[in-house]
């Protein structure tokens, strides 16, 4: 029985947001009676952690504590108009939309903070959840209690609203000239393989990969979507299809028995580095990191089975079916 | 890196974990109400065909059965999903009326007391339909001779005229979005070497492991509130004000947390039903899709087929590249113009190739629609661009890296459509790359940057 | 005794069970494990009017004697893993099923019923020459696996009776199960292959039972192969040539799986492989 | 007919059909809501419940076969607010995304690690193999694991 090993590379970019945009995001904060702050978003917490992202870029504008910041999220009736959540938008769209609206309500802080600190507003400093004059850190009033005294002492709203739309981009129909993405962000992928050339089953013994996210807001969260986007590209390399005869539709998949996932051993050694290059576009420089990181697996494990075998195999996914087939092409055409 | 920040670039923990591990996150399927009914669908056994006759006598006859749901029953039954982004003109039925367009779509709904006697209701419909050959090769789909299943004569979309959400309309426009730029046929001419490749994805399922639910409960004066596994409330919120025909405002849309989408539950597939059906029987009403739903009936990611032929010059620059991009939108067009854009004007990749010349054609069959998931567009043509690479570098004798390096784009370089790029970076992450998977390349290449 | 014929009853003896099946005829679906049976009820595929559960039937054990081992039906196949006395083709088996929650549920017995891409541990079974024991109103009889399907579904057992245990007597020396699935952990069985063999003093084959799972409905005995090594050295040209025998006269299975072709491909290398590892002591 | 059972440690009595699967009587009827609808055929994993302490598919799982047992749920794990060490574990190594498989792969480590304390990665693996997630990879819920069995 003969085993090949081989490696393959793909480099990638991705265009952060809605293509062409024209996809706003709006939000409002405001802050509750004990000076803590809600931030309403009808974006959705899908798992990739945007309740917590969102927060962390609020809190950042405000100036405010993550402890004291609770976004909530996906109901119409609670928050102005999103566009969605999808095209690795959210933290780019929304989080540009909340640092506006956290902007407001930091000025407002400011504004409150130097009646009761009796300073002017531009001597005073906010962060972190406290306010103090500058250089003299060590005397400082807290954010919250700022925030609930504007609402009871001083008769100010604590209220903060937040847009940000990438103006629609219309494209010329004879060229297709545009300005389709607000910044790319890119990545690149090494897969190691081994092929057995007897069964045509590929093991991907190693996938390294690097992503430049713009700015990694929370690392975190960047992590368990890199590994998590790996896994779902290294399906859709060696096994899934709804049509596995495509395009006919014969054989159509209807359950997990047919369209078999990956589990929990199935999965590679997967190592990772996360680079920043931040954009002026972005909150903080962030790019979106959702997407991109199933996209580099699949070509990069095509290619190294072309270096395994000799064949590049064309068709996704690269079933041990097919690499079996080219294995016999091949052997034809010696 | 963000030491300026106090917050931004830590690793907080994720909010939703607590109730993760102790199962106290409330998904859509947590949510019921007192007098709550279930509905499920009777579906087309065939691909494509005509619909003769829908006898529900015998399912509205079984003991709990409260209403079965037709085309008839919709305000206003012909829309289209990505409306608001100006993508038309309408073509998908909440139900339909005359004909079936891929196997599974919903002809008629059973709104019953539970899932069981909706299930099995929905078995005692007889519905009668006249097959028609259907289509499902998307070359086949576009030749003349094949049978047509859109209104407006052809199997593709028409670009450019308005209707595509990205140009202006009063333009006749063409079935394929085209990018132009340089002059593609003489650098192909001009080539010391021409490589041709086709690439194809098929289908593929986004598989989230919560399947798509939703509850729609009728409030007083022609309100509604839809709790939904949706990722973009305010889609929902549209569509189904527009084919109730009732304000925007009338309606509330809430997705509590969501059990994963990957693009799966962009679409506003299944909650204008339900939300007929609510309005209907004046109960709130809950439909759950089942696993086979999910893979049979729920969007998948199109297949797509991407041609490239590159011009090559013998030092290894990509002088060129022609490219013929092909995407299944199954029987209905959702969002898929916006993936085709998406796709088509990104085919050089991370590369800079000063001639182009790039048709996407968004293609109609008798399939479930196809629609967006993790990376729409991009995953498909990374993949056909990396696999493209591969075989360029390998005819010309050059190393697969060197290859990427010498053609990356760079920083004060012009895009495919006429865009400055910025904020190129591929050269750096490549060499992250090479630095994580040990590597060793040659100096010129290590010397190489996005700004030179 | 009851006359209710419609329900959820668990008895706790085979008697009894026998009894219910007497009474209910058709109108009962028979429940182990659950693994199969619920979903047949879940997607509506049958609507019992009764459930006869075997959960508290004493027919979960295993017997091991000096040369036959016996497994009861309701024996979870979890009770079998880290059991170095089974017979190495069946250790492989249960080894090869993955899940802790599907390996506490699946029973032996609901295994032998169950149509492919379940069926490892019958595959297996078959490569042990083993005999279910089915006992009725009338008494137990014994009925070799081989002899057991007869089709699709289709099964050498009477209405009045219940699979109470399979047994395997005279273990062959040798055995192996090898199978391909989808990922390493994941998926349901493509191809397997399991043989059973004994050699005499000169190395030939004495006995060989060559079993074949995944490929149609239900596991089988590729005959023509067994006759072809048996009374024969084990050389590479009679392996390779018996290994283009596996298949013969049968229809294999053609899904989203894999293709037909595929599935003999690759029951002709796990054969290969399971007889070219035997030769070389292993 | 009427099953009596002990659902987190409380007695619950309820009127199933004798074809109903525990999942729908669990979820449907007693408003349980750890316990998720998944696939419906054993494959995610994702309404596993602990019976009289070993797991079970319970969209698998007819009601009738609870009567008289013990039925836990990953909502009763902890106690008086302390998380358990596999849930301490899974927060700690960001092991879920969506959460919507956490509960069932939860009870699935505590079922292995209850009989087997420190399991190979061969034993791990098999295990998990009936519990699918499609967000996270898998990496941070084997790391979370891992955590737990050195201790």
């Amino acid at each position: 029985m003969a085993k090949l090993r081989g490696r393959g590379i793909a480099a990638i970019c991705y265009p952060t947001g809605m293509n062409l945009g024209g996809d706003p995001s709006q939000t409002v904060i405001i802050a509750q009676p004990d000076g803590t702050f809600v931030v309403n978003v009808a974006s959705v917490e899908l798992g990739q952690g945007l309740r917590t992202v969102l927060a962390q870029i609020a809190a950042e504008a405000i100036g405010a504590s993550i402890e004291d910041i609770e976004v909530r999220f996906g109901d119409t009736q609670l928050a102005p108009h999103d566009t969605g959540t999808f095209a690795s938008r959210t933290t780019h769209r929304m989080g540009n939309a909340i640092i506006k609206a956290g902007q407001e309500v930091r000025q407002i802080l400011l504004d409150v903070a130097s009646k009761i600190l009796e300073v002017s507003p531009q001597d005073l400093e906010i962060r972190n959840g406290k306010i103090w004059v500058r250089g003299v850190p060590d005397k400082f009033i807290s954010v919250r209690e700022v925030a609930s005294q504007a609402q009871f002492v001083y008769n100010i709203p604590v209220v903060g609203k937040g847009h940000y739309v990438k103006p629609k981009s219309i494209v010329d129909p004879e060229t297709g000239e545009s300005d389709p993405h607000s910044t790319m962000a890119h990545g690149c992928v090494v897969a190691d393989v081994e092929v057995d050339t007897e069964t045509g089953e590929v093991t991907v013994l190693r996938l390294f990969t690097v992503y430049e996210v713009g700015r990694a807001v929370n690392p975190k969260l960047v992590e368990g979507q890199i590994i998590g986007g790996a896994v779902m590209g290294l399906g859709a390399a060696l096994r899934e299809t709804v049509y596995p005869r495509y395009p006919q539709i014969i054989h159509q998949t209807t359950s997990f028995r047919e369209y078999v996932l990956p589990t929990a051993g199935d999965v590679p050694k997967i190592i990772y580095k996360i680079v920043e290059s931040p954009t002026p576009t972005g909150p903080y420089g962030a790019k979106g990191v959702g997407e991109m990181v199933a996209n580099g697996i699949a070509p990069a494990i095509v290619n190294a089975v072309y270096d395994a075998i000799g064949v590049q195999i064309t068709e996704l996914p690269i079933t041990p079916e097919k690499v079996l087939k080219a294995l016999s092409e091949k052997g034809k055409s010696k | 890196m963000s030491e300026q920040f106090s917050i931004v670039g830590k690793p907080i923990m994720n909010a939703q974990l607590l109730g993760h591990v102790t199962g106290s996150t409330q998904y859509v399927d947590e949510i019921s109400f007192p007098g709550m009914l279930w509905m499920k669908a009777v579906r087309s056994p065939v691909p494509r065909g005509k619909i003769r006759r829908i006898d529900t006598s015998k399912a509205e006859k079984l003991p709990g059965v409260v209403r079965i749901i037709t085309a008839k029953d919709v305000p206003n039954n012909i829309h289209v999903n990505m409306a608001a982004i100006g993508i038309g003109p309408p073509d998908e039925p909440v139900l339909p009326e005359d004909e079936v367009n891929y196997k599974g779509e919903a002809i008629c709904l059973v709104v019953a007391k539970d899932e069981e006697t909706a299930a099995k209701a929905a078995e005692m419909v007889e519905v009668e339909i006249e097959e028609l050959p259907p289509v499902l090769d998307m070359e086949e789909a576009l030749k003349p001779s094949a049978p047509v299943i859109k209104k407006w004569g052809m199997n593709a979309f028409i670009f450019g005229s308005g209707m595509d959400g990205a140009t202006r309309p009063g333009r006749p426009g063409r079935p394929l979005f085209l990018v132009k730029r340089g002059e593609v046929e003489i650098a192909l001419k001009q080539a010391d070497y021409v490589v041709e490749g086709s690439y194809l994805i098929p289908p593929i399922e986004h598989a989230p492991i919560e399947p798509h639910v939703c509850v729609a409960k009728p409030e007083p004066g022609q309100r509604l509130t839809i709790y939904t596994t949706t990722q973009a409330p305010y889609f929902v919120r549209d569509n189904v004000a527009t084919i109730l025909n009732i304000p925007p405002s009338n309606i509330r849309v809430v997705a509590p947390a969501v059990g994963g989408g990957f693009g799966g539950k962009v679409d506003p597939e299944f909650e204008m039903q339900v939300a007929v059906a609510a309005m209907c029987v004046g109960r709130p009403v809950k439909w759950r899709w089942t696993r086979e739903e999910e893979f049979t009936i729920s969007t998948t990611r199109p297949a797509v087929k991407i041609e490239f032929q590159d011009a090559l010059s013998k030092d290894g620059l990509i002088l060129g590249r022609k490219a013929r991009l092909l995407h299944d939108s199954g029987a209905y067009t959702r969002t898929s113009p916006y993936g085709v854009i998406k796709a088509t004007v990104n085919l050089s990749g991370p590369y800079y190739i000063p001639n182009v010349h790039y048709e996407g054609y968004c293609v109609y069959t008798n399939r479930q629609p196809s629609s967006a998931m993790r990376g729409y567009g991009v995953f498909e043509f990374s993949y056909a661009v990396e696999l493209q690479m591969e075989r360029d570098a390998k005819k010309l004798g050059i190393d697969s890296w060197e290859f990427r390096f010498k053609n990356a784009y760079r920083n004060g370089q012009v895009s495919a459509t006429g865009k400055l790029i910025d904020d190129a970076y591929l050269i750096e992450v490549m060499k992250e790359a090479v630095a994580l998977a040990g590597v060793s390349l040659p100096n010129h290449l290590l010397q190489m940057s996005s700004w030179g | 005794m009851s006359l209710i014929t419609s329900g959820y009853f668990a008895p706790v003896s085979v008697r009894e069970v026998l009894s219910l099946k007497r009474r209910l005829r058709d109108k009962a679906l028979i429940v182990a494990g659950g693994t199969a049976a619920v979903q047949l009820i879940s997607k509506m595929i049958v609507e019992p009017q009764a459930i006869i559960s075997l959960e508290k039937v004493p027919l979960d054990y295993v017997k091991m004697r000096a040369n036959s081992v016996e497994i009861g039906a309701t024996t979870p196949l979890a009770r079998l893993i880290h059991r170095k006395d089974l017979p190495d083709a069946l250790k492989k088996a249960v080894e090869s099923i993955h899940g802790l929650a599907l390996k506490d549920m699946a029973t032996v017995g609901g295994n032998i019923f169950t149509p492919a891409p379940a069926g490892d541990i019958a595959t297996a079974l078959l490569s042990l020459d083993a005999v279910l024991i089915l006992r009725g109103a009338r008494g137990t009889r014994s009925v070799q696996l081989s002899k057991f399907y007869r089709g699709p579904l289709q099964f050498n057992i009477k209405p009045d009776e219940i699979l109470t245990a399979v047994r395997v007597n005279r273990p062959p020396r040798m055995s192996a199960f090898l199978k391909q699935t989808p990922w390493k952990y994941s998926g349901p069985t493509i191809a397997s292959v399991a043989v059973g063999l004994d050699l005499d003093k000169n190395g030939k084959t004495r006995r060989a039972m060559v079993a074949l799972g995944g490929l149609t409905t239900h596991p089988y005995r590729a005959k023509k192969v067994e006759k072809m090594i048996t009374g024969k050295k084990l050389s590479e040209q009679l392996i390779e040539g018996a290994a283009q025998h596996l298949t013969d006269g049968v229809e294999v299975i053609d899904d989203a799986l894999a293709s037909s072709w595929y599935r003999m491909r690759v029951a002709e290398v796990l054969f290969k492989r399971i007889l070219y590892n035997i030769t070389a002591g292993g | 007919m009427r099953i009596r059972f002990r659902l987190d440690g409380q007695s619950v009595e309820v009127d199933v059909k004798h074809t109903e699967t525990l999942l729908r009587v669990l979820k449907d009827r007693l408003g349980v809501g750890s316990v998720h609808f998944g696939c419906g055929e054993g494959s995610c994993g994702a309404c596993i419940v602990l019976i009289d302490g070993r797991p079970r598919y319970s969209c698998l799982t007819l009601a009738g076969y609870v009567d008289g047992k013990e039925v836990s749920t990953v909502a009763a794990l902890a106690r008086d607010g302390e998380l358990t060490e596999i849930q301490k574990a899974f927060v700690e190594n960001n092991a879920a995304q969506c959460g919507y498989c956490t509960p069932g792969m939860i009870l699935i480590v505590r079922a292995l690690l209850e009989k087997n304390p420190s399991p190979s990665d061969e034993e791990l693996f098999d295990a998990l193999a009936g519990n699918l997630c499609r967000c996270t990879g898998y990496v941070p819920i084997i790391n979370a694991i891992r955590s737990v069995i050195k201790r």
